[in-house]
């Protein structure tokens, strides 16, 4: 179980690697990666800025791990976060689970996910052609994805 | 618990995204008054400063707080927090 | 939409830049690798061979594709099945789906695999460290993944 | 819906997994008789033809028919088929 915020990039192949190395009891690797798209709400991004709160995001992204681990039967998981300027088609976030069966895996691959939105304090700040910038609204589908998890509890 | 702290005490108050941008600091530290016990107090507090706190605490249904990492409701007492945030919903991933 | 039957391995992160290049109206790209287990029902594996029955492969595959279309929104998909002799720790399958949001693009990959299970002609002979071989059981947890999906059909 | 075939009509058969293994080949061109008209008459007649095919078609539950590269169940009517595949169920992924 490991959280990494950076501003690089990152190589989903290697990171597999890495995570999975050694470990033939692995059957199942599930990967998220969300990324910067082009338009928001109509108007087109010419790039979005993250903000992020340094100890409190590894402290809650730790827990989120967590509580995966405590929920399905992993292996291994990976969060790797950006931070700083980004643009569209860029990478923002990748999610890496592994598990001996897919449906550990899956599970909690979306489950890492759905918390990560509602509890990781990250912010983002898109702006559009002309340089103007505007904060990202928080999604109620967010927080409804979120709490299907709670009346999923084990 | 205690109802109210005997003593006035310096945290550490911090600010993010638009809340920093508003407030025009990201960090400061900050003598709170003694009658200072909850988060609520806390933020009604904030609003009673003036300058740029005026703006940023204008709607402070949409501010959430940490005190040390963690999430607090407007209920929880400060107690011996020593950074305290402040910051919209998140909107990360 | 593609599928793949091959013998050679294949790079995630090579695939992901192929299936999303260009297209900044991705915001979300979800992948499962399956990988060979070193131990089946206790018993230490050798290798895994992967025979399947070329032309209704890529038929089914092409179905399950057009399916997940369907029941979501999709920006691209992608199938990768490998067959032939494969060693403990090295991947077996790859379904890669992306689309605008994360909902989709994970609720996909998961169907893709569902269905790729219990419908794609693979079948699967495993061999101990003898070299003695087993052909493989269907699971029935495969079918009752698969199930799922009926009875939530949009 | 024709209830018997005019003629006997000549297909290709597969085989895969055990069912190849056990039927020592994994196709073969065969005509098929006149009086085979569903699925469930050929796995029936697969069993009366002896020698690997009793070993390979000894358990006909487990095993799948497809038509053409498309499934099919026991009632189905080989119709216009060329293709016709016998295998367990499938294990891929």
């Amino acid at each position: 179980m490991s959280v990494r915020i950076q501003e690089a990039d990152f190589d989903i192949s290697a990171e597999i690697a890495k995570l999975t190395a050694g470990d033939t009891g692995i059957g199942a690797v599930a990967t998220f990666v969300g990324k910067v798209r082009g338009l928001a709400d109509g108007v087109a991004l010419s790039s979005m800025t993250l903000e992020h709160y340094p100890g409190m995001t590894e402290t809650e992204l730790g827990q989120i791990e967590s509580e995966a681990k405590d929920r399905f039967k992993l292996s291994g998981s990976l969060i790797v976060h950006r931070v700083g300027t980004l643009r569209p088609g860029e990478n923002i976030v990748m999610v890496m689970t592994c598990a001996p069966h897919r449906g550990d895996a899956i599970g909690a691959c979306e489950f890492l996910m759905d918390y990560l939105k509602t509890r990781a304090p990250f912010w983002k700040k898109q702006a559009d052609a002309r340089g103007e910038g505007q904060w990202v609204d928080a999604r109620d589908t967010d927080g409804d994805a979120a709490k299907r998890w709670q009346t999923n509890k084990l | 618990m205690q109802a109210t702290p005997t003593e006035a005490r310096t945290v550490t108050l911090r600010y993010f995204a638009w809340v920093r941008e508003k407030a025009g600091l990201s960090e400061e530290r900050v003598t709170l008054p003694a009658d200072i016990v909850t988060a609520a107090d806390l933020v009604a507090w904030m609003q009673t400063r003036g300058g740029t706190f005026e703006a940023a605490f204008a709607k402070p249904d949409a501010i959430r707080l940490a005190f040390d990492h963690v999430y607090v409701k407007r209920d929880a007492h400060i107690g011996a927090a020593r950074e305290i945030a402040f910051f919209p919903p998140v909107t990360g991933g």
